[in-house]
C-alpha cells in the first residue's frame, strides 16, 4: 500500500444504528487511507452489514458522521454514495435476472454518469479486458454463473470510477480459483489508489490481502489489528471473546451397509433460472457422513428437493431406500420410511415463521401425537419444551412464534426436531450457515452423534472447511454433475474446490463406480 | 358473413375492446411494478360516474374525462396507502376497493340515472379512414378511441426502450435489490399504481361518455376483472394486450351479431361466451408455469416493506 | 413527536381490537356521510344499526340474512387460511341454487321423506362441482384462481338464468322465468313458528363450529394452517398441496351450494333469477371481519345482516340509497386493513420511547 | 283524519327513465290528486329474492293500507304477504296470481307495440327492422308479434331481426345490441328494454328508433318517430279511491290506449305526412276498440293455426302467447 496523502479516504465516528430489540452499531469509529484494503471482522449479527450498509445510503444511522476525503457528508442514498465514488457489493446480489448486464448496469448509473460514458458496452467490454473479470455486456444475468454475477456487481462499481468499493463476504460464493482471481482484481485496484472494505468469515484471505482490521462484536468496535502480523486463530479470538470452544478433529468413520441409492438420476430444471441435474449416482451408508460440497445455485437445491420428495417429479427407480425404489414415493411418504431433513432456508420452509415452536414440532414430527386424525396437544407441548431443553434452544418458551428466534437458535432447534426423529438418512443442507461458533459446535456434535448411532448422513455445505471437519467420504456438484466421491483423507482442498469448478465433468459417473466399488 | 359486416364487427371490437385496452393498460403497468391491484373495477366505476357527473355538470366531455382521471387516481392512492404503507395485503386491499367503488358510485350517481349528455362525436382521420377495411375499422372513431392507440404506443415504447421501463421491470422483479440500488421502489410502485388508476378512470368515463353514453349502476358489468385476465392472456406485454383487448370485445359482441343472424341458441348461454373465452385462454396461456413464471413479474403480489430490509 | 415503530411481537390485543376499532371508524364515516348529506347521523345510525334488531320479526329476517353470508363466509375463512383465492362463492352458491331446485322440481309432489335431503344433497355436490372446476384448473393447469372464480360467477348466473329460462321454467307460469314453487316435502322447515328462520341458519351455526374444530383440533387443519401460512414449509413437511387445496376448495364450494339450496328451499321457496343479492362477495368481507376465524365469522355475519336490513330500512324510512350498505362493507374493510397495521407496529410517542 | 297509506315496491331506480321511473309517476300521480289524503313510501332496486319477501311484510308493517309490487319477479313474495295480512290491499303489476286481498294489473303494451310496427313497416327503406327483446317471456313475445303483424299490415315485404338482450336494463348491452343489429341492414328498431341507449345508436348513425316505456324523445331528437309512454297514475288513482270508499276488490285488470294508460308521445313532426295519418288511424281503432291486433286468422310461424277466425285473443290467451307469428323466421330462444 503507498500512502499517496494524509488526507482519509473515509472516516466514520460514533456511528450507532438501532433496530427493534437490537443495537446493530454501537458507536463504531474507522478510518480508511486511500488505497487500504481494510477487513471488518466479526460473528454472525455483529452489525458488519448495518455498518457498510450506513456507509452506502441504505441504512440511515441513528447518531454518528462520516467523513468522506476530509469533508463531512450525509449519505441519503445509495445514488449519493455513488455519487462520491462509493460501490459496493451486496452480501445478496442485488441482480435482476430478467435484465442483461448493461442493463443491469446501467440501473446504477445517473444521467449525467451515462452521458459521460458514452457507449456503455464498450465501456464495460474495455473494463472487462483490463481487470480481467470476462462479462459480456448482453448476456442474461439469469443464464450468469454466481462467479459471473459477482463479476457483474464488481463491475458496476468500476465503470464509474470508484474511490471506495466495499465488498460484503464476497468470497462465500466462489470457488477457490474465483477468489484468487477475485484477488488480482482488488490488488490493481488498491494499486490505482481505490480503497476497499473487505467483509469475509474466511479469516486465511483477511490475512492473505488486508492491509487493517476491524473486529466488531454485539455492534461494537472490539479490537483493530494488522493481519499480516496475526494468525487466523488469532483473529478468531478476538472475534468471538476467550469464551468460546472451538471444534476439535473429528475422527472419521467408514460407513457399514449402503442404504440409500441414487442411481443415473438426470433432472430438467423445473424453475426458470433452476439447474438440471444430470446423470447423478452415489450410495450413502449408514454411520457415515458424505458431504457434498460446492458453490451456490450448482443444483444442490435441486438434488435436495428430488431427494425429499418435494419436487414432485418422479424418475423411476432411480433413488431407492433399503434397496427398494422410492422414486413415486411423496415426501411425506417419505419422511415416514425414516427419512429427514435439515433445509437450507430455516425460516420459511424448515420452519413456519408464524407458528409456535410446538406447532414448528408438529410441522414433521407427527408420529404418537396424532390420534384419530385429532392432534395430541398436551404432549407435543411436552415434547417441544424437552428439545428446547436438550438442544439449548435460546427462546421464551415452547409457544414462542419461529420467527421471533435467532438464526442459529432456529437452526438448534430443527436439528433437535429433526434428530429427534431418529432418522435412518438425514439430509442436511448447510446446517451451520450464519451460525455462530457455540452453536455451530452443538450442531457439529449432533450430526456426530447420529452418525455415531447408524445412521446415513449427506451433508451439502458451501463451507469447505465444514466439510473437511465432519465428512468422511466427499463430492462436489458443478452445474448439476456429481464429481467422484473420495474418502476425506485421500483429498485436499485444491481437488475439492477443482471439482467445484467443473474439471471432473465428462468423466464423472465413471470414475464413481470405480470409488464406491473400491 | 360479407365483408361489409365483417367490417362492421371489426369496428365494433375496437369500440368494445377500448375500455378494457385502457383499464389493462393501467393494470400491466401496476402490475409490472409488482402490485396487483384487483380494485380495477371499482376505480373504473368511479371514473365512470365522476366523469359523466362533470360532463353533465359541465357539458364538457373533455372536463368530464379530466374528472374520471383524477377521480381514478384518488381510488388507487386508497389502495396504494393500504398496500405500500400500512403493508396490506393486496388481494384484499383490493376487492375493498371494488366494493367500496361499486357502493360509492352508485350512491353519487342515483342523482343523474338515466340522463344523458353529448358525449364525443366520432371523428374519421382523413385519409387514413379512407383505406379501405382498416380505415372503417380503424380510423373512423371517437378521440378516445385514437388516445388508446397512441397510448399503447407511448407504452411500448417507454416500457420496452427507456430508463423508466428499465427501473419499473427491476422494482418488479426484485424489490429488495432495486432498494439496495438505490430505486426508490415505493415511489415507482406508487406512480404505476396511480397510473393504473388514471387508466382506469379514463376506462370508465370511456363507458359513460362515449359508449353509451349515460350513467347507470354497475355499467362496466365486469370488464375491471376481465381487464385483469387480459394482462395474464398477455403475459405482461403491451402489444399483446392491445389484441387481447380486440378479441375480447369480439368475444362480446358475437352472440348478440349471432343472434341477428339467425342462430336460436339461448342468449344465455351465448352471453357467457366472453367469460368461458377468458377462462379458456388463460389456462391455455398459464398451462406453462415454466413460461409463467419467467414472464410475470416475480414480486407480483408480495408485500415488500423497505423498513424491513435485512 | 409520534412516530411509527415496529413491534417485537404482534400484539394480540390489537389482533381482537382491530375490527371492532374498524367497525368505530366505519360509524364515524357514516355520520359524517350523513351529515354531508342532510340526513340526521343519529337517526341514521340508529335506523341502520338498531332498527334491524328492535323486533322479533326483524331479529328474525337478520337471521335469515345471516344465513347464506354465514356458510359463505366459513368456506371462504378456510381458503383464505390456505392461501386459496377462491372469489368465487357467488357462483358456488348459484350452482347450489341451481342443481338444488333441479332436484326440488325432480321430486315434484313427492311426499318422500328423502325429498329434502336429498335436495340438499343435490345443491351441495353442485356446490362443490362449481368450485372442483376452478381448482383443477390451478392444480392442473395453473390457472389464476382469482380469476378463474370470478369467472366462473358470471357463468354460473349466466347458466341459472338459462335454466329459469328453459329447463326450469314453470310450465304453468306464463313463460314468465320462474321454477314453479316447490313442494313442502321439499321446502326446509322454519325453526320457529312466525318467522322465516329456516334450518339452513342452523346448518350455518353448525358448520362455523364443524370448521372451526378442523382448524384448531385435527391434524388436517394445522396441515391446512402451515399451507396457507408457508406452501414451502407444507411441502417440505410433505403435506400434500393438492389434496388441502382440493378439501378446502370443495368445503367451501360445499357449503355456498348449500347455502344456496337453502335459499330456495328455504325463504324463497322456487328458482328464481335473482337468487342472491351478491351473498358471495360480501362473505369475502364477513370472513375478514371475523379474523378468517370461523367463529369469528359469526358475529361477523351478524353485523354484516344487521347492517343490509339495515339499508333497507333506511330506504324506507329515510330515503338514503341502498348502495350506502356496500359503501359501508367496503370501508369497513379498508378500515380494517388499516388498523391491522397496528398488530406489527406501534405508535411511538418521543424518541426517549424507543429504547 | 288520518292520510291513506300507500306502498311502491320497484325492481330498479326510479330514475332509471324506463319502468319504475313511469311506477313512479305514477305514485307521484296519487300524490297530486289526493294531496294530503294519501301518505306514500317507495323501496326502489329490491331484488326479485329472498329480500323482497321482507320489504314488502315491512312496508304493511309499516301500516301501508295498498300496496302495489311493481316487477314479476315480486309475485310469490306478494302472495305469501298477503296471507299474512289479510286487511292489507296487494296489488300486483304483471302477474297472474291473485287471491283476496291481492289484484293483478297488466298493461296491454302490444297495441303499442302494433302502432310501432305500423309506422317501422312504413319508415324502413331497408325493409328489415329490428327487435331488441330482454327475455322471451310472453309479453315480449306477444310484442314481437304484435310489431310484426303491425309493419306487415303497411309493408307485406318487411322482415323483422331479434336480438335478446337479456336484460330489461342496461345501456351497454342495448347499445351493443342496436348497434349489431344495424350492422345487419336494420333502419328501424323497437326495443323491449329499458333504457334509451338504442334509440342514442341509432340517433348517432342517421337511422329511427321508436322510445320504450316513457318519453325519450329528447335523447335522439331526429332518430326518434314516438314513444309509446306508459302511464299508470289513471289506474293507481282508481285504485286508491276504490280503497277509500271501501269498493276495493281483486281483480286481474288489463289497461291499454283506451284507458289512457298507454299513449304516444312526441310523434317526431319530421316524419311523413302519410306515415303520421297511418299512425293516428290505426291509434285511434284500437283505442275504440274497433280493431283488435290479435284477431284471427293468425298462423304461427311454423304453419299451425295460432288464432282462428274470427276469434280475438282473450286476456287469458293473450297471456300465454309463446308463438312467433309468420313470417318471423328466428324462433324463441329456450
Ligand atoms: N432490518 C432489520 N431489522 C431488525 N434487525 C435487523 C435488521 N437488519 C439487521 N438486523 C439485526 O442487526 C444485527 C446486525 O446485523 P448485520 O446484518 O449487520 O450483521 P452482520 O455482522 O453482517 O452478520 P452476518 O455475518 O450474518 O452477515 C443482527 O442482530 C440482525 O439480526
Ligand atoms: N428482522 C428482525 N426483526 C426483529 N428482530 C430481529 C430481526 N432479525 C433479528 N432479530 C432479533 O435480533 C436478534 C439477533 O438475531 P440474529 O439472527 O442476527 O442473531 P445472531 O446474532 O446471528 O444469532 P445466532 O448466532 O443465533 O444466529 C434475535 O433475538 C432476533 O430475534
Ligand atoms: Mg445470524
Ligand atoms: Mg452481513
Amino acid at each position: 500500500m503507498k500512502k499517496y496523502n494524509l488526507v482519509s479516504r473515509l472516516e466514520l465516528t460514533n456511528i450507532t444504528k438501532q433496530y427493534p430489540g437490537c443495537l446493530a452499531n454501537d458507536n463504531v469509529s474507522l478510518t480508511l487511507m486511500p488505497g487500504e484494503i481494510h477487513a471488518l471482522l466479526g460473528e454472525n449479527g455483529a452489525g458488519k452489514s448495518t455498518l457498510v450498509k450506513t456507509i452506502y445510503g441504505v441504512v440511515a444511522p441513528d447518531k454518528g458522521d462520516i467523513i468522506w476525503n476530509g469533508k463531512e457528508v450525509s449519505i441519503k442514498s445509495p445514488s449519493v454514495a455513488r455519487d462520491l465514488g462509493i460501490g459496493m457489493v451486496f452480501q445478496h446480489f442485488s441482480l435482476f435476472e430478467t435484465l442483461t448486464v448493461s442493463q443491469n448496469i446501467e440501473l446504477c448509473l445517473s444521467k449525467a454518469q451515462l452521458n459521460e460514458i458514452g457507449d456503455l458496452g464498450e465501456r464495460i467490454t474495455k473494463l472487462s479486458e483490463e481487470y480481467g473479470l470476462n462479462v459480456k455486456p448482453s448476456r442474461y444475468v439469469h443464464s450468469l454463473s454466481i462467479g459471473e454475477r459477482q463479476r457483474v456487481e464488481i463491475m458496476r462499481c468500476l465503470v464509474q470510477s470508484v474511490k471506495l468499493l466495499i465488498l460484503d463476504e464476497p468470497t462465500s460464493v466462489l470457488t477457490p480459483q474465483e477468489v484468487s482471481g477475485l484477488f488480482d482484481v482488488l490488488r490493481t485496484l488498491s494499486n490505482e489508489g481505490c480503497s476497499i472494505l473487505f467483509i469475509s468469515h474466511k479469516l486465511h484471505e483477511v490475512t492473505e490481502i488486508c492491509h487493517k482490521a476491524t473486529i466488531l462484536r454485539g455492534g461494537k468496535v472490539v479490537d483493530t489489528c494488522i493481519p499480516q502480523d496475526e494468525t487466523p486463530a488469532s483473529i478468531a479470538k478476538m472475534m468471538v471473546g476467550d469464551l468460546a470452544e472451538q471444534d476439535a478433529g473429528y475422527a472419521k468413520k467408514e460407513g457399514t451397509v449402503s442404504i440409500f441409492n441414487i442411481e443415473d438420476l438426470s433432472l430438467p430444471a423445473k424453475q426458470p433460472f433452476g439447474t438440471a441435474l444430470k446423470n447423478l449416482s452415489f450410495e450413502l451408508k449408514s454411520g457415515e457422513i458424505l458431504g457434498i460440497a460446492g458453490v451456490a445455485g450448482n443444483g444442490q437445491d435441486e438434488l435436495m428437493a428430488i431427494i425429499s420428495g418435494e419436487d414432485e417429479r418422479t424418475v423411476n427407480n432411480s433413488i431407492s431406500l433399503d434397496g427398494a425404489d422410492i422414486s413415486h414415493l411423496h415426501a411425506g411418504e417419505r419422511r415416514k420410511l425414516g427419512m429427514a431433513y435439515v433445509p437450507e432456508e430455516r425460516l420459511g420452509r424448515g420452519a413456519v415463521p408464524d407458528m409456535s415452536l410446538t406447532e414448528n414440532t408438529l410441522l414433521t414430527h407427527s408420529e404418537g401425537f396424532i390420534k384419530n386424525g385429532l392432534v395430541d396437544w398436551p404432549s407435543i407441548k411436552d415434547y417441544t419444551s424437552k428439545l428446547i431443553a436438550k438442544y439449548k434452544v435460546k427462546c421464551h418458551g415452547e409457544f414462542s412464534e419461529a420467527k421471533s428466534l435467532s438464526g442459529g437458535n432456529l437452526q438448534k432447534f430443527i436439528m433437535g426436531r429433526e434428530i429427534g426423529q431418529n432418522p435412518k438418512v438425514l439430509i442436511c443442507a448447510h446446517p451451520t450457515w450464519g451460525v455462530d461458533v457455540g452453536a455451530a459446535l452443538a450442531i457439529h456434535q449432533a450430526l456426530l452423534e447420529l452418525r455415531d448411532k447408524g445412521a446415513a448422513i449427506l451433508l451439502i455445505s458451501e463451507d469447505i472447511d465444514e466439510l473437511f471437519l465432519l465428512a468422511d467420504r466427499m463430492a462436489a456438484v458443478c452445474d448439476g454433475y456429481l464429481s467422484p466421491v473420495v474418502k476425506t483423507e485421500n483429498t485436499n482442498i485444491d481437488q475439492i474446490g477443482q471439482w467445484m469448478a467443473g474439471t471432473f465433468i465428462g468423466n464423472a459417473s465413471v470414475s464413481n463406480k470405480q470409488e464406491t466399488t473400491a | 358473413m360479407d365483408s361489409d359486416l365483417i367490417v362492421q364487427i371489426l369496428f365494433a371490437a375496437v369500440k368494445t375492446g377500448t375500455p378494457l385496452l385502457f383499464i389493462a393498460l393501467g393494470e400491466v403497468i401496476c402490475e409490472k411494478s409488482g402490485i396487483l391491484n384487483l380494485g380495477q373495477e371499482g376505480m373504473m366505476l368511479m371514473g365512470a360516474v365522476v366523469g359523466f357527473l362533470a360532463a353533465y355538470g359541465t357539458g364538457s366531455a373533455g372536463l368530464g374525462v379530466l374528472a374520471a382521471m383524477i377521480m381514478g387516481c384518488i381510488m388507487s392512492l386508497i389502495f396504494a396507502v393500504l398496500v405500500l404503507h400500512l403493508g396490506a395485503n393486496q388481494v384484499a386491499t383490493g376487492l375493498a376497493l371494488t366494493i367500496f367503488g361499486t357502493g360509492l358510485s352508485a350512491f353519487i350517481g342515483s342523482g343523474v340515472v338515466g340522463q344523458t349528455i353529448q358525449g364525443f362525436q366520432p371523428i374519421a382521420i382523413p385519409l387514413l379512414s379512407d383505406i379501405p377495411f382498416i380505415g372503417r375499422i380503424l380510423f373512423s372513431h371517437d378521440i378516445l378511441v385514437y388516445t388508446s392507440f397512441a397510448m399503447t404506443f407511448i407504452l411500448m415504447f417507454v416500457v420496452y426502450k427507456t430508463r423508466i421501463g428499465l427501473t419499473l421491470t427491476a422494482v418488479g422483479e426484485n424489490p429488495h435489490a432495486a432498494n439496495a440500488i438505490g430505486i426508490k421502489v415505493l415511489r415507482v410502485r406508487y406512480l404505476a399504481v396511480m397510473f393504473g388508476g388514471v387508466m382506469a378512470g379514463i376506462s370508465g368515463a370511456y363507458m359513460s361518455l362515449v359508449y353509451t353514453p349515460m350513467w347507470v349502476e354497475n355499467m362496466t358489468a365486469g370488464r375491471g376483472w376481465i381487464a385483469l385476465a387480459l394482462v395474464v392472456f398477455a403475459s405482461w406485454r403491451i402489444g399483446r394486450i392491445m389484441l387481447g383487448a380486440y378479441l375480447f370485445g369480439v368475444a362480446s359482441i358475437m352472440h348478440l351479431v349471432l343472434q341477428g343472424l339467425g342462430w336460436s341458441i339461448s342468449p344465455n348461454l351465448l352471453a357467457m361466451l366472453p367469460y368461458v373465452a377468458t377462462v379458456i385462454v388463460m389456462v391455455i396461456i398459464s398451462a406453462d408455469k415454466f413460461k409463467e413464471k419467467l414472464l410475470a413479474p416475480r414480486s407480483l403480489g408480495k408485500t415488500f416493506d423497505p423498513r424491513q430490509m435485512a | 413527536m409520534i412516530h411509527i415503530q415496529a413491534r417485537t411481537e404482534p400484539s394480540s390485543l390489537m389482533k381482537i381490537a382491530s375490527p371492532l376499532l374498524a367497525i368505530a371508524l366505519t360509524l364515524v364515516f357514516g355520520c359524517v356521510l350523513f351529515s354531508a348529506i342532510g340526513k340526521s347521523p343519529t337517526q341514521a345510525l340508529h335506523v341502520l344499526l338498531i332498527a334491524p334488531l328492535a323486533d322479533s320479526y326483524n331479529i328474525g329476517e337478520m337471521f335469515v340474512k345471516m344465513g347464506p353470508l354465514l356458510l359463505c363466509a366459513v368456506g371462504l375463512s378456510l381458503c383464505y387460511r390456505a392461501n386459496l383465492w377462491n372469489i368465487g362463492a357467488e357462483g358456488q352458491l348459484l350452482a347450489g341454487a341451481l342443481g338444488g331446485s333441479a332436484m326440488a322440481l325432480y321430486f315434484g309432489d313427492s311426499n318422500s321423506l328423502f325429498a329434502l335431503p336429498v335436495t340438499l344433497l343435490a345443491g351441495i355436490v353442485s356446490g362443490m362441482l362449481w368450485a372442483a372446476i376452478p381448482t383443477y384448473l390451478k392444480l392442473r393447469f395453473n390457472s389464476n384462481l382469482i380469476l378463474t372464480t370470478i369467472m366462473f360467477n358470471y357463468i354460473g348466473l349466466y347458466l341459472l338464468i338459462w335454466a329459469v329460462h328453459g329447463p326450469l321454467r314453470d310450465p304453468q307460469g306464463f313463460g314468465f322465468p320462474e321454477s314453479a314453487m316447490f313442494a313442502d316435502a321439499t321446502l326446509l322447515p322454519t325453526l320457529f313458528e312466525s318467522s322465516r328462520i329456516h334450518l339452513g341458519v342452523a346448518f350455518a351455526v353448525i358448520s362455523a363450529f364443524i370448521a372451526w374444530f378442523i382448524l384448531s383440533k385435527s391434524h388436517l387443519g394445522f396441515q391446512i394452517r402451515v399451507f396457507g401460512s408457508d406452501e414451502p414449509a407444507a411441502k417440505y413437511a410433505g403435506f400434500s398441496g393438492k389434496k388441502l387445496s382440493w378439501m378446502v376448495m370443495l368445503f367451501a364450494g360445499a357449503l355456498a351450494g348449500l347455502a344456496g339450496v337453502s335459499e330456495t328451499t328455504g325463504p324463497i321457496g322456487q328458482l328464481v333469477p335473482n337468487v342472491s343479492p351478491g351473498y358471495g362477495y360480501s362473505a369475502i368481507i364477513v370472513a375478514y371481519l371475523g379474523r378468517l376465524h370461523p367463529l369469528g365469522a359469526i358475529l361477523a355475519a351478524v353485523f354484516m345482516a344487521v347492517l343490509y336490513m339495515g339499508g333497507d330500512l333506511a330506504q324506507i324510512e329515510m330515503g338514503i340509497p341502498v348502495a350506502v350498505v356496500s359503501m359501508f362493507q367496503g370501508v369497513l374493510l379498508f378500515f380494517l386493513l388499516a388498523c391491522d397495521f397496528f398488530i406489527n407496529n406501534r405508535l411511538a410517542f418521543s424518541n426517549q420511547a424507543t429504547n | 283524519d288520518d292520510p291513506l297509506k300507500v306502498g311502491f315496491v320497484y325492481v330498479g331506480p326510479v330514475g332509471d327513465l324506463g319502468w319504475s321511473y313511469e311506477h313512479d309517476r305514477g305514485r307521484k300521480g296519487i300524490e297530486e290528486y289526493f294531496g294530503d289524503k294519501v301518505k306514500t313510501t317507495y323501496v326502489e332496486n329490491v331484488p326479485e329474492g329472498a329480500d323482497a319477501e321482507r320489504v314488502i311484510t315491512q312496508l304493511a308493517k309499516a301500516g301501508n293500507d295498498l300496496i302495489f309490487t311493481t316487477s314479476f319477479g315480486f309475485m310469490n313474495p306478494t302472495v305469501k304477504v298477503a296471507k299474512r295480512f289479510p286487511n292489507v290491499k296487494f296489488e300486483h303489476a304483471t302477474g297472474y296470481k291473485l287471491s283476496k286481498n291481492l289484484g293483478t294489473y297488466v298493461l296491454r303494451t302490444y297495441e303499442g307495440r302494433y302502432v310501432s310496427g305500423v309506422a317501422a313497416g312504413m319508415m324502413t327503406k331497408t325493409n328489415t327492422i329490428g327487435y331488441i327483446g330482454s327475455f322471451p317471456i310472453p309479453e315480449v313475445i306477444r310484442d314481437i308479434n304484435a310489431a310484426y303483424m303491425g309493419a306487415k299490415s303497411v309493408n307485406p315485404d318487411v322482415k323483422m331481426k331479434i336480438v335478446w338482450a337479456n336484460t330489461w336494463y342496461d345501456p351497454g348491452k342495448e347499445t351493443d345490441a342496436a348497434n349489431a343489429l344495424m350492422d345487419q341492414g336494420v333502419d328501424v328498431m323497437l326495443q323491449h328494454t329499458d333504457s334509451p341507449a338504442p334509440l342514442i345508436a341509432a340517433e348517432k348513425r342517421g337511422l329511427r328508433a321508436i322510445g320504450q316505456a316513457s318519453d325519450q324523445s329528447k335523447f335522439a331528437p331526429n332518430a326518434h318517430i314516438f314513444s309509446v309512454r306508459d302511464d299508470w297514475a289513471p289506474y293507481y288513482i282508481k285504485r286508491v279511491q276504490a280503497v277509500m270508499d271501501g269498493t276495493w276488490d281483486s281483480k286481474d285488470f288489463w289497461g291499454g290506449f283506451h284507458e289512457d294508460m298507454l299513449s304516444l308521445a312526441s310523434i317526431n313532426p319530421n316524419l311523413p305526412a302519410a306515415v303520421r295519418t297511418k299512425i293516428d288511424e290505426t291509434y285511434s281503432a284500437i283505442k275504440s276498440g274497433e280493431f283488435k291486433p290479435f284477431t284471427g286468422p293468425i298462423k304461427d310461424n311454423k304453419g299451425n293455426i295460432a288464432v282462428p277466425a274470427n276469434h280475438s285473443l282473450t286476456d287469458v290467451e293473450l297471456a300465454q302467447v309463446n308463438w312467433y307469428v309468420e313470417g318471423i323466421t328466428d324462433e324463441i330462444p329456450r
